[in-house]
């Protein structure tokens, strides 16, 4: 009884629900045949059903702009590090994932390095990153962002906490074709399907 | 040596051999295997007597049917070698020699009778086996002890509900 | 020596003939095993395995190498000579009902004329039956082997779903029996192919269901699978096993499922007949070719309903099927038997 | 109509058996219904059969075959003949006037007992008319004991007082003596002659020696006087008053007293060629008669001394038998039923209006209480004190007539009892209806006359009890009027032929006897009631004779002292000495002999299958041994000895 | 095959389930023995009808003779199967008053 009052006052999220009813079959319900029937056609339909699979790694899904994957270190146009090792993004990092060691730049690396302070290591450890984006956000120098891949993989744990050379772009200059990939300007094959 | 003997002599001795085995095996599952073991070979015999319809109704009776409960009630009781009682060893030597005795005498019983000599059972041939002969004198000549054991069935059918019921 | 008096050639000849149909029947039941993955995937949306080989056509494969290829592991307080023999007895118990299934008529080679079925014994079917009440005794063995109780209680399951269902076969079987007057496979679908008549499904359609529903629960499929009931027994009676045995396990059921189909595909839906098509108008050969053909579709057919189902209805609850089997099935072809013979002696005048 | 005799006693064992089995579910009236109506159709049915043996003689009709063994064939038959049909008249018509009597008379009872009574009654009417239609002595006597049955049920029907148990206690006994008698007679006859079927027993009866009938018929009056009350066997039926009184009208006066009378008029060619039984049976029946009289003179019970009149008027039945009147003693049996059926009814109507009053000493007066009962209780005594042209005198004066040509002895002694019984009916007439009322003021206030259901039983038998002496009206007053005797002439010609030409006495004698009885007796019943009419109720002891009188002649004491004492005494002395230490020390000692034995064999069977197995299969091995090498083993034994 | 064969091997077969019957205590096992001994007289039954077969054919080529001993089989199984039935069902309960299947312990007939 109190249910039914409850449920009279309760608000139905969906029009699917169905009431439980607790007759007593009738003879045609209990042959069963007629249901299973109904249910046999109802599988049978789905044959002819288009299918919703995405066939992953040759097919992609389209990320929303705003998705946040693994980190990329940037370079501006003539190949330089933008990076100049201030430390504002480990500061932001809530998980304290990141960590960099800066160094001067000695003469003669102007076309390496953009400004005159550089990180000569940096860490990312993407088992404690979360992927929140506000090293991006607290960057001065947009010498960092997220990209758009992500699940990475590896075999071991040390293999997780990604160096210079795993985060650097490629250089613009000398791999065009990898930096225009690595930019996502020229498109790979994304999933045609939603 | 014909097929036929080389194929007697082989179930002949599988069934003794299956049938030592019932006795000596102390897990009582390994029993139960190998004496359906023994029935197959008795199978195999009714064979080759040209006796199909027994052979087949021997295997689904006792092998699919019979033998299933047993496996059944052991599986159940979860009897195995450990919980297996065993006699005294006097006992199990008296019986052995009281059954070889009982043996003994009817085989040279057996030997005794000359009005045996010469006689022999007709291997593979004749169609008195056949489920269309046996069903003709079944339902016929014998229809009423047939429709007794239908009743036979019935109250063992009762009778092993309400046992097993209490 | 006597022994030559063997027609060697015979017995060459049925070798390679049983020879062929184990390696069909299991290369069937291999690919049985891929169908079945598919056809849950198209019923559900889905393109199911599709990697291994064009169209993932080589996944049987990989499937079957990957069961070779893991540990074989024989629990410590498991009985270990029924353990190994559980499986085989699954294995053969299911692969011998093939023997008297009549895949097609004969075919002419070498100037002889080759029968295209192990043996036609007149007691056929009863020989089906005595060898589908065999197959239990594999699950049985296996699973008390195990010595786990998640194991023995699915084989007691396995063990009395058989047995239950196995009546109702038979009595289902009588009424096809009465209208064809033969035990024998062969006749029975002679019979059918003969011009006028129509398949026996059709005289029989009631039996039919019963007997396909019993099919079901022979092989263990579902709605019938409560030996494999994952949710109460974790796995059913081959919970222990792994490797090549789990193997046999799985594809005895497999084996199962094509034999229980070309049974009923011989007893109710005329074998290897042709629908509208007179066969000794052709050549033998390929009369016999079409008419494997027509069994391997009927076969096919039968298994694509068995995985339909599978993939359509729920399992029932263990009371359920004991009292579908005990309660309306058994009625239900005693009554259709009754019928049957009824309508026969009516028709005798 | 003869083969449709099965009808008779089919319905009240039809009767008997729905008011037995459904006593507990039907109502009063369906139960009356159904037990007086089982009677009315047999007396339908007995009708026709009467009407059909008087056009065209009777007949045996054989249902089954009852005991059919190498030398002995009783079939279950029916003889249908004057006499039976007679008597099946006299059964199911008195019966169902009794049965609609107690319909009214027994209402004060709860339904099942209700039934329960029904269903005696039925079930005595069916015995009753086995006995009597039965073609043998065997099915006879099966009625014989199932009358005695009944009779037991129903003199202790109000089982819980103790007193009517052991009444009816003592009527099963006293009989079973005598069907002792009864029955090692008719063993007698069937060892004899092989047969018990009365035309084979009577047609061989000449092939018996003289002292094997001697000794049957003994053994059977030795059954009659069981069944019908003679000395000494007769204290039972005065006890058997304690029964209800429709019950006494229909066993202890109407019918199955008759019994013996029946027996032995059936049997009247072996009491014809027995002329030793045939004297002691008129000297018991007169002796019976006399002394049943003298008792009654002074019996202040209603019931008793209608009992002791039945007694003694059974006793001038079987004078009549003894001397040959075979007729006039089955007429007596007839008039007799009317009459003391009625005298009957009538002590239970006034019982029924006294409350269960039944001392006659506390009546008085019931005449203006209770007309039609006074009026038809008044011709009943006239008829049986045997005033002409009351039915009584006819019938009385026919044996007194034939005991008189027999042995004048007999006739002076049996006017002697004639005389007694009109004092002591008139007696009982006089205490009753006449004078004042000397019960209670409540009694007084509550007299009533009875319901149709009782007053028209009592017309009904009245009017017999008057007329129904017409039928033997004696050949001195109108030639051939005797209708009785000439339809009864075939059943008792054989007798008759063998007594040969009794002589007639003379008319005028006749008529003097008639004459100087009638008169006697309408002194003796003047003097009664004139003694009687002013009677007081007083508390004085009665002394000498009377007192004899009163306490029965002090029979049932000598009894006790003759008979029951000594036995009891010998049965305690077996009890306590010879059982206890003989016979139990005998059967004891086998006992424990038995116990230790066993003790000692208990231990082979130890209750392990497995060795009994193994015993089996060892008796095998040795059985076979034996049996297939028998020869050796006799040549071993025979080296050996 | 001469029927004297057939004789030992059929006694050679209940006398072990005799011994059977005498050496075991296991009320199942000794069940099982019983089933041997049955089927040793069904083989013999057949070997013995095939026999009078034999002998029949020699007259009578359409002769039925010995059919009757197939027949017998027949029924004895059909008596084997309703026994089991019983006979495992009173084990059963045998089993649940006692917890053990030892023959030994019903050497009581009560309880």
């Amino acid at each position: 009884m109190a249910g039914q009052i409850e449920e009279k006052h309760m608000q139905a999220l969906t029009n699917r629900s169905k009431e439980v009813s607790r007759k007593p079959m009738s003879f045609m319900e209990q042959l069963y045949l007629p249901a299973i029937l109904k249910g046999m056609a109802i599988t049978f339909s789905h044959i002819f059903k288009k299918q919703p699979t995405i066939r992953y790694p040759e097919q992609k899904r389209p990320f929303s702009p705003v998705f946040r994957g693994l980190h990329v270190l940037n370079r501006d146009e003539e190949g330089r590090e933008r990076c100049t090792a201030c430390g504002l993004c480990a500061v932001a990092c809530p998980a304290e994932a990141i960590t960099m060691e800066a160094a001067e730049r000695l003469p003669g690396e102007e076309n390496k390095y953009r400004e005159e302070k550089y990180a000569a290591r940096y860490e990312i450890n993407m088992l404690r990153c979360i992927f929140c984006g506000l090293c991006e956000e607290a960057c001065p120098k947009d010498a960092i962002y997220l990209s758009e891949t992500f699940a990475p993989a590896n075999f071991t744990r040390k293999g997780f906490i990604y160096g210079k050379n795993e985060l650097l772009i490629p250089d613009p200059v000398t791999e065009p074709e990898a930096y225009q990939k690595a930019r996502g300007l020229k498109e790979p094959t994304t999933a045609s399907q939603n | 040596m014909s097929t036929t003997e080389i194929l007697f002599f082989f179930l002949t001795a599988l069934a003794i051999f299956s049938a030592i085995m019932v006795l000596v095996s102390k897990n009582p599952v390994h029993s139960v295997l190998w004496l359906i073991a023994v029935f197959f070979a008795i199978s195999g015999h009714y064979i080759l007597l040209n006796a199909q319809f027994l052979a087949i109704v021997n295997l689904i009776v006792y092998a699919g049917a019979i033998m299933v409960l047993f496996l059944f009630v052991i599986m159940l009781m979860n009897l195995n070698a450990e919980t297996e009682p065993q006699k005294h060893i006097w006992m199990k030597l008296a019986g052995a020699i009281s059954g070889g005795c009982f043996l003994m005498m009817l085989v040279s019983l057996v030997r005794q009778a000359s009005e045996l000599n010469g006689k022999t059972a007709l291997m593979a041939e004749g169609n008195i086996g056949l489920i269309k002969n046996l069903g003709k004198a079944l339902f016929s000549d014998y229809v009423v002890p047939f429709e007794i054991t239908s009743v036979l069935f019935l109250s063992a059918m009762v009778g092993a509900v309400v046992i097993g019921k209490k | 020596m006597t022994l030559l008096a063997i027609d060697w050639i015979l017995l060459i000849e049925k070798l390679v003939l049983i020879a062929i149909i184990v390696f069909a029947s299991l290369g069937i039941a291999l690919y049985t095993t891929f169908a079945e993955r598919k056809v849950a995937a198209i019923l559900q949306d889905r393109p199911g395995p599709n990697r291994a080989g064009p169209f993932g056509l080589f996944q049987p494969f990989a499937d079957g190498l990957k069961l070779i290829m893991k540990e074989e592991i024989i629990p410590n307080t498991a009985n270990r000579s029924l353990f190994i023999l559980g499986p085989g007895l699954a294995m053969t118990a299911a692969l011998m009902t093939c023997a008297v299934i009549p895949w097609s008529s004969h075919v002419e080679l070498f100037g002889r004329n080759i029968e295209l079925q192990i043996a036609d014994i007149n007691i056929g079917i009863l020989y089906v039956f005595g060898v589908v009440s065999l197959g239990v005794y594999g699950i049985m063995i296996g699973g008390w082997a195990s010595n786990n109780k998640f194991s023995l209680m699915a084989a007691l399951r396995a063990a009395s779903q058989a047995i239950s269902y196995e009546l109702a076969m038979g009595l289902a079987l009588i009424a096809v029996l009465m209208v064809s007057g033969s035990l024998s496979l062969k006749t029975i679908v002679d019979q059918q192919m003969e011009p006028g008549r129509l398949w026996n499904v059709a005289y029989q359609p009631l039996g039919f269901l019963i007997f396909f529903i019993c099919a079901m629960a022979e092989c263990n499929r579902t709605p019938f699978d409560l030996p494999e009931a994952e949710n109460e027994l974790n796995f059913g009676y081959h919970q222990e096993y792994s490797s090549m045995k789990l193997g046999f396990y799985l594809f005895s059921e497999y084996v199962n499922m094509i034999m229980s189909s070309a049974i009923m595909a011989c007893l109710y839906f005329g074998g290897f007949d042709i629908p509208f098509l007179n066969e000794t108008t052709l050549a033998p050969n390929l009369a016999a070719i079409l008419g494997v053909l027509a069994l391997l579709t009927k076969i096919v057919i039968f298994i694509f309903i068995f995985m339909w189902i599978r993939w359509t209805i729920p399992r029932f609850r263990y009371d359920q099927l004991m009292n579908l089997g005990w309660k309306k099935l058994i009625p239900l072809a005693l009554l259709n038997m009754l019928v049957t013979g009824a309508v026969i002696l009516y028709l005798q005048g | 109509m003869s083969k449709f005799v099965y009808l008779v006693p089919l319905f009240p064992l039809l009767g008997f058996l729905i008011n037995g089995l459904g006593r507990k579910s039907l109502s009063k009236s369906a139960i009356s219904l159904i037990g007086s109506g089982s009677i009315l159709v047999s007396f339908v049915v007995s009708l026709l059969i009467f009407f059909d043996v008087k056009a065209n003689g009777g007949s045996v009709v054989t249902l089954f075959q009852f005991i059919d063994t190498d030398s002995i064939h009783i079939p279950f038959a029916f003889q249908i003949d004057q006499l039976s049909s007679l008597f099946l008249l006299i059964i199911t018509g008195i019966g169902f006037l009794i049965h609609l009597y107690s319909s009214a008379y027994m209402h004060e009872e709860a339904s099942p007992h209700y039934a329960r009574y029904f269903a005696y009654l039925n079930l005595f009417v069916f015995s009753m008319l086995l006995l009597v239609l039965g073609a043998n002595y065997v099915i006879m006597f099966i009625g014989w004991e199932g009358v005695g049955l009944c009779s037991y049920l129903l003199i202790g029907f109000w089982f819980t007082n103790n007193d009517y148990n052991y009444a009816a206690r003592k009527a099963f006994v006293m009989n079973r003596i005598g069907d002792l008698g009864f029955l090692l007679a008719v063993f007698w006859l069937l060892s004899k002659l092989g047969t018990a079927t009365y035309s084979d027993v009577f047609a061989q009866v000449s092939s018996l020696s003289s002292f094997d009938i001697t000794a049957i018929t003994m053994l059977l009056f030795v059954g009659a006087m069981g069944k019908s009350a003679q000395i000494p066997l007769y204290t039972w039926l005065p006890d058997a008053m304690a029964g209800p009184t429709p019950v006494s009208a229909l066993i202890h006066a109407a019918t199955m007293v008759t019994a013996g009378i029946y027996m032995i008029a059936r049997s009247n060619i072996l009491y014809t060629m027995a002329p030793a039984t045939q004297t002691l049976v008129a000297v018991i029946g007169l002796a019976t008669a006399i002394f049943a009289a003298t008792i009654a003179l002074r019996q202040n019970d209603i019931k008793k001394v209608l009992a002791y009149s039945t007694v003694s008027q059974l006793g001038y039945m079987f004078l009549g038998l003894g001397v040959g009147a075979y007729t006039g003693a089955v007429f007596h049996v007839m008039t007799h039923a009317f009459f003391k059926a009625l005298l009957f009814l009538g002590a239970g109507s006034v019982i029924h209006a006294m409350h269960h009053e039944q001392d006659i000493r506390k009546m008085g007066a019931l005449k203006k209480y209770m007309p039609v009962t006074h009026i038809t209780f008044l011709l009943a005594c006239l008829a049986i004190a045997g005033i002409p042209p009351f039915s009584g005198f006819f019938s009385k004066d026919e044996i007194l007539t034939a005991a008189f040509s027999k042995n004048p002895l007999y006739y002076f002694v049996g006017v002697a009892g004639a005389l007694m019984t009109a004092f002591y009916m008139f007696r009982l007439y006089t205490l009753t209806f006449l004078g004042q009322f000397r019960g209670t003021h409540e009694q007084e206030h509550h007299l009533h006359e009875s319901p149709w259901q009782m007053t028209l039983p009592l017309i009904v038998l009245a009017v017999l009890s008057v007329i129904g002496g017409w039928i033997g009206i004696p050949e001195v007053f109108v030639e051939n009027a005797h209708s009785l005797e000439h339809f009864l002439a075939p059943v008792f010609a054989e007798s008759a032929k063998l007594a040969g030409q009794e002589h007639h006495l003379a008319a005028s004698q006749e008529y003097m006897m008639m004459g100087g009885t009638t008169l006697a007796i309408i002194l003796v019943i003047l003097f009664a009631v004139n003694s009687y009419k002013k009677y007081q109720l007083s508390e004085e002891e009665t002394t000498g004779v009377s007192k004899l009188l009163e306490n029965k002649w002090y029979v049932d004491e000598l009894y006790d002292a003759v008979i029951v004492n000594p036995l009891q005494a010998l049965a305690g002395f077996f009890k306590n000495i010879i059982e206890k230490s003989g016979i139990d020390g005998l059967v004891n000692g086998v006992g424990k002999l038995v116990g230790y034995g066993s003790r000692q064999l208990r231990l082979l069977q130890s209750g392990q299958v497995g060795n009994y197995i193994l015993v089996m299969v060892l008796g095998m091995v040795v059985f076979i041994l034996i049996w297939f090498n028998d020869a050796a083993i006799m040549q071993l034994l025979n080296k050996i000895f | 095959m001469p029927i004297q064969y057939y004789i030992y091997f059929c006694l050679t077969l209940f006398s072990i389930g005799i011994i059977g019957v005498l050496t075991r205590r296991n009320a199942i096992i000794v069940f099982m023995c019983i089933e041997l001994m049955l089927n040793a007289v069904n083989l013999l039954l057949v070997a013995f009808s095939k026999m009078h077969y034999a002998a029949g054919l020699r007259q009578d080529p359409a002769t039925s003779a010995g059919i009757d001993g197939q027949l017998f089989v027949f029924f004895i199984m059909v008596v084997a199967a309703a026994e089991v039935s019983v006979g495992l069902a009173i084990i059963v309960m045998m089993y649940r008053n006692t917890h053990s299947v030892d023959i030994n312990f019903l050497n009581r007939l009560k309880n």
